[in-house]
């Protein structure tokens, strides 16, 4: 279970702080796949980067996040390293070369465990039997990095992040870069291991919601460092409450429509500038709905069970 | 693997060509007539000008048609005969040489390999945190803007004059003869320590400012974030890091090679140190236009060995390379 | 009207000793004709950015043609006559910029080599009206620098460019992968309003869903050869290769889930060994496969609907 | 151009570099009309006085004066790293762009000669080449090391050209219908030249040091004087046995001082135009 309250990491830039992530609140529960979602730069992966390794550009400005009760320390980088890769785990985004060309896998996996006092001998039957499961021959311990695929070494990634049974797994934009046939095999795979209670939570990041409906349990919305909308996934995708979440499941080509039948629309203008975000809530001026009581933050409320908006006009409807 | 080495050796029997025929056409296509330049620098009599005029176009064969002295000279070199030195007369230039080959290895090879391993662990040390990296970067920086041979004569100067610790000439005192003896070679040490220290210290600022960026670039690499994310300790990281920055390392040893060596005949005639470059500067002052061609060819085998060799151990030592996978990238 | 003509193209990525050839484009034959947009659909690697660059002449095949009206494009020597009928758009709407100029330079550009005859004011009115065909205003767009503007609105500007030379062919490389959904969909709209003037355009993709979206038909490509292709309505509705019906299965739907079970990944050991000459390339992920699966010929399935596979 | 003015003078590795190069160029440039003499060579008073007030820098064994020696011997020095330098820039800059745009063969073959001169020592080169040419002056001394010092630019040159390549806009330019000159000058040269002038004050610290190195083993000019040549001079009539420290400090230190302020040149110019850099 995991709380986040309040969370603010704006980031160190030339021209002043980008507001990044701007006083983020929600929970995780135990056993849950939640999904965030929101177009590029709206905070999500800085949200998921901050949880496990706060480092410059980055500042931590305010906020806390407990940890099955237990306060994480994220703005002491050297604090954090006991909860890494016990507590928590991160599946970066960049797993293509996540892995260090010139040292065989098996000594890559020998060094990480031995870092947190583990034998690999403990270790070596579990990590056998997770290759299996991820499709990925045994004989590749003595292969190096760069003679996988690319498929290859994010499953391969994934087993490593998970050898020693996290809490938390934060996964962050994994299927973006993968072909459309492996990013459903990786995607499945996290449901798997989240099954078989390999992993206890898991935040999967991407920009992509259609992936999110597939696998996710509860949603996240994000827009420009705040959250515009929580809810289950069902809830989301059949009747969406704020304006934004409306407009970006209609600019998604997923449910085989095509331009003759039904017309997309897109969302007209781009998010706003970070560093001197506009008052009130952020996307007034690309809201079809916005009004003068737009100018005032709304706050997000949770309008029936488990849905939270932070929309004035989501009442009226 | 066996791709790499081929194409490896195919670009260096390539040089090895490429410069044994610079060195056979610039004294024949040169302006003027090579044989008059010579003698004519030559401060003997006048009839034993003649003399000399007639042994040296015999000696380079040139009233033979072009490709034939072409053919003659590679012969030559086949057969180690580099001709006679007019300096050290009537000696062939090849002994000369070989006599000196020693002297200059004593000195180049401690030099080198020490530099390069101090000068990588001083550059893996700098780039560890930012107050010590901005202190010592300007350091480095400097070193490797002083001519070799100036600081040469600096510690000729201090070391050898002003403090008076150490011989500044020569490999020995002369009232030595080389022999096994230990007071031969603590005064044969005394000789060589400051040509080796001079040397030394030069390349440092080198190796040191390559490996800071190095590293530098690695611990940015990815693979160092990932890391770093899975709780791995600092230590691991710039483990890992100061292998893979070795790596280029290793290559950028075989391309200094070529300025390290003319670094060293500097130095060596800074301390009349009776190497290579030494002898090189006789032959120069003298016009002993053989003694200059051997050298040239000496130095040019003695770099292209050493690179095949720096280029095998890299192979050996680069999985990239050893499984020919990698696109090797020197 | 555009068209390949056993398209193929080999690479030799070993230096002057060593040959290890990699063919990247394998024998592919389509056609587009006026108005229409064809998908070209494959993974990475599967040879479609290459066939894209061979039809702007930016890349020699090894075999085949590229035929413009019948035409072979490459027996039309002078580029400028080419180039204002043939165009292309690429992936990375910030590196299709030279980052040092302003961004409209790319229109002064195209005035000089194409229309070198109409005078600025009239070209500038011109750059004004296809711009608002593309959503854009020019207010806000010109005279500024690629970092100024979002992903979106410089390759719209692209199209506005295309539109601007009114040509005859577009090959659309991948242009939607680096946006994101929202401003994705006023590019694919924007590439509508040049169907509509008659351009035929190739649309290079992995993403099914646009291809679906937007194309007329559609290539599916697997390592360099074509494995199914036709009309898009017949090859959705009713895929054959199963390669196709595997991707189609993948496609993260808003309406229904994936089946967990058919979960077809390269399985590693048999890649290896099955890459024999002759066999079918898809032998090491294929469910139907088996030892004599031979290199398949496409063959008419029904009306407007090619398949490339033995068993069917 | 203005926010390139605004960030070098906030970086310090620039501020210096640039300070010490002025002063050595102003020394150089003043220097001769400052000084009691004016030929270098000429017999002024008695040999080895240690620096005074009549003769700043002392003399040397043959009692000529070692400041104006000094002054003179700047000028050829920065002369030498101006025009040998330059030379080696344009001819790297050329077969790098060469090398890079056109690719396929050519680009091998250039490739492989580029291989070649890096792998042989260019002193050995200039040696060959120096010991044989009757006359040696500043100017030729230039042009020989400017020929055998461009490799390092070619190479680094190529890899620029390569990457810039590959950008969507050069092929953008391609569907234009742009000739490929006006490609290489308008598309790909631009985008190079903040690359260009780093390496150009590379190459002019490079051929500083080989000039030197030359001048200090016999075969540097034959008329006129150079820092290499003071050193030599010095060394060869023992002015290290008799302490004459006067005589070899000075060109050394000149030298060494000017390379270094190239150097942070360099990297002061690295920080500015690369933005990652800007950013601590």
């Amino acid at each position: 279970m995991v709380e986040i309250k309040g969370l603010k990491i704006y980031y160190k830039t030339l021209r002043g702080d980008a507001k990044a992530l701007d006083d983020v609140t929600f929970t995780i529960n135990d056993r849950e796949i939640l999904g965030i979602a929101g177009e590029s730069g709206c905070g999500k992966s800085t949200l998921g980067n901050s949880l496990i390794l706060l480092k410059p550009p980055m500042k931590y400005v305010s906020g806390e996040v407990r940890l099955n009760g237990e306060r994480l320390p994220i703005d002491n980088t050297v604090e954090m390293r006991k909860y890494r890769y016990k507590k928590i785990y991160l599946i970066p985004q960049y797993a293509m070369d996540a892995l260090n060309p010139t040292r065989k896998i098996g000594g890559i996996i020998k060094d990480l465990v031995g870092q947190h006092r583990v034998k690999y001998e403990e270790i070596e039957g579990r990590l056998h039997e997770r290759l299996r499961m991820v499709k990925l021959p045994k004989d590749i311990l003595n292969m190096y990095p760069f003679e996988l695929s690319g498929g290859m070494k994010q499953r391969l990634v994934l087993v490593i992040s998970t050898l020693l049974n996290p809490d938390l797994l934060i996964a962050d934009e994994v299927t973006s870069a993968l072909d459309v046939s492996s990013q459903k095999a990786v995607s499945l795979m996290f449901k798997e291991f989240r099954d078989r209670e390999i992993v206890n939570s898991i935040i999967f990041i991407t920009h992509d919601i259609a992936v999110l409906y597939q696998i996710a349990d509860r949603i996240v919305i994000m827009y420009a460092g705040k959250v515009v909308e929580i809810g289950p996934t069902e809830e989301i995708m059949a009747n969406p409450l704020h304006p934004y979440t409306k407009a970006l499941i209609k600019s998604l080509p997923n449910a085989g429509i095509r331009h003759t039948k039904e017309k997309l629309e897109g969302i007209p203008g781009h998010p706003p500038n970070l560093i001197n975000p506009p008052a009130g809530c952020r996307f007034r001026d690309r809201c079809p709905l916005a009004d003068e009581n737009c100018l005032e933050e709304p706050p997000l409320a949770e309008i029936n069970k488990g849905q939270y908006v932070a929309c004035w006009k989501v009442k009226d409807l | 693997m066996l791709k790499y080495l081929i194409k490896k050796l195919y670009i260096y029997i390539l040089t090895f060509f490429f410069a044994v025929t610079i060195d056979w056409l610039i004294p024949r296509f040169m302006p003027g007539d090579p044989i008059g330049v010579l003698v004519s620098r030559f401060t003997g009599l006048p009839e034993s000008a003649k003399v000399m005029y007639s042994y040296l176009t015999k000696a380079f064969g040139l009233q033979l048609p072009l490709w034939k002295q072409y053919i003659n000279f590679w012969i030559a070199i086949f057969k180690g005969d580099l001709g006679i030195s007019i300096y050290l007369y009537p000696k062939p230039v090849l002994s000369i040489i070989a006599q000196s080959v020693p002297y200059t290895l004593i000195v180049l090879l401690p030099a080198i390999l020490l530099s390069w391993t101090v000068g990588n662990y001083i550059g893996a040390i700098s780039a560890r945190h930012k107050s010590l990296d901005s202190s010592m970067l300007p350091i480095f920086y400097i070193i490797t803007s002083i001519p070799y041979m100036w600081l040469g004569i600096l510690l000729a100067w201090a070391l050898g004059i002003v403090f008076g610790i150490f011989p500044i000439a020569g490999a020995y005192s002369f009232s030595m003869r080389p022999n096994w003896s230990w007071q031969f070679v603590v005064d044969f040490l005394k000789h060589w320590i400051l040509p080796f220290l001079s040397l030394f210290i030069v390349q440092i600022g080198g190796w040191a400012i390559g490996m800071r960026n190095l590293i530098i670039y690695e611990l940015e690499a990815n693979y160092s974030r990932y890391l770093e994310v899975l709780g791995a300790s600092e230590g691991l990281i710039r483990r890992y890091a100061f292998k893979n920055a070795i790596l280029p390392q290793i290559t950028g040893l075989a391309l200094q090679l070529g300025t390290i060596v003319a670094g060293s005949i500097a130095t060596e005639v800074v301390f009349a140190y009776p190497g290579m470059g030494y002898i090189l500067l006789q032959g120069i002052l003298n016009q002993d236009y053989f003694l200059v061609q051997g050298v040239f060819l000496f130095i040019i085998i003695g770099v292209l060995l050493a690179n095949f060799l720096v280029d095998i151990l890299y192979m050996i030592v680069d999985p990239r390379i050893r499984l020919g996978l990698g696109g090797e990238n020197v | 009207m555009i068209k390949a003509k056993d398209l193929t193209k080999v690479f030799n990525s070993g230096l002057l000793l060593s040959k290890n050839i990699i063919t990247a484009v394998d024998e592919v034959n389509f056609e587009i004709g006026r108005g229409e947009i064809l998908a070209l659909v494959g993974e990475s690697g599967s040879g479609k950015s290459t066939i894209g660059k061979m039809m702007l002449k930016l890349l020699k095949p090894s075999g085949g043609q590229i035929l413009l009206e019948d035409k072979d494009i490459f027996s039309i020597s002078n580029n400028k006559e080419f180039y204002s009928r043939v165009q292309g758009i690429f992936q990375d709407p910030y590196s299709s910029f030279n980052p040092i100029f302003k961004v409209n330079r790319i229109f002064k550009l195209v005035r000089q080599s194409f229309k070198k005859e109409i005078s600025i004011s009239e070209w500038n009115d011109r750059v004004e009206e296809v711009l608002k065909k593309v959503g854009l205003n020019a207010g806000d767009v010109l005279n500024k620098y690629i970092h100024q503007l979002s992903g979106g609105q410089l390759q719209r500007l692209l199209i506005a460019r295309a539109l601007l030379m009114d040509v005859e062919v577009l090959v659309a490389d991948e242009i939607t992968s680096m946006l994101d959904a929202s401003t994705r969909v006023d590019v694919l709209e924007a590439l509508l309003s040049l169907k509509e003037i008659g351009a035929s355009i190739l649309f290079v993709t992995h993403d099914l869903s646009q291809a679906y979206y937007i194309s007329d038909k559609i290539v599916v490509l697997y390592k360099g050869s074509v494995v199914e292709s036709g009309s898009i309505e017949k090859v959705f509705s009713n895929p054959m290769h199963p390669y196709t019906r595997m991707l189609l299965d993948s496609i993260p739907q808003l309406d229904r889930k994936w089946e967990e079970d058919r979960i077809s990944v390269e399985d590693f050991d048999k890649s290896r060994a099955a890459w024999k000459e002759g066999l079918c390339k898809y032998i090491d992920r294929c469910s139907l496969a088996d030892v004599n699966c031979m290199r398949p010929k496409l063959k008419l399935v029904e009306e407007d609907h090619y398949v490339a596979c033995v068993k069917i | 151009m203005k926010e390139f003015i605004y960030f070098a003078f906030k970086n310090t590795k620039f501020k210096i570099g640039l300070a010490i190069l002025l002063f050595f160029l102003i020394l150089a440039i003043i220097g001769p009309y400052v000084s009691h003499y004016k030929d270098p060579l000429e017999y002024v008073s008695m040999s080895n006085l240690p620096p005074s007030r009549e003769n700043w820098l002392g003399t040397t064994t043959f009692g000529q004066d070692v400041f104006t020696q000094f002054v003179y011997g700047l000028r050829s020095t920065f002369f030498i790293g101006l025009f040998g330098g330059g030379l080696a820039t344009i001819i790297g800059l050329l077969i790098g762009f060469i090398a890079g745009y056109k690719g396929g063969l050519l680009d091998d073959l250039l490739m492989m000669l580029t291989n070649i001169l890096i792998v042989i020592p260019t002193l050995a080169l200039l040696i060959i080449i120096a010991a044989y040419l009757p006359y040696r002056g500043i100017g030729i001394q230039s042009v020989i090391i400017g020929l055998t010092a461009w490799p390092w630019t070619a190479r680094a040159v190529r890899a620029q050209t390569l990457s810039l390549r590959s950008r969507e806009f050069v092929n953008l330019a391609k569907i234009t219908a742009l000739r490929p000159l006006k490609i290489v000058l308008e598309e790909i040269a631009p985008n190079m030249m903040s690359y260009v002038v780093m390496v150009f004050i590379l190459q002019f610290a490079g051929a500083i040091l080989a000039a030197v190195g030359l001048d200090f083993i016999g075969l540097g000019p034959t008329k006129g004087i150079s820092l290499g040549l003071m050193l030599q001079y010095s060394t060869l009539w023992n002015a290290i046995q008799l302490g004459i420290w006067w005589w070899f400090i000075p060109p050394g230190l000149a030298i060494t001082m000017i390379v270094s302020s190239l150097y942070f040149l360099n990297i002061g110019l690295d920080e500015i135009f690369n933005p990652r850099l800007r950013e601590e």
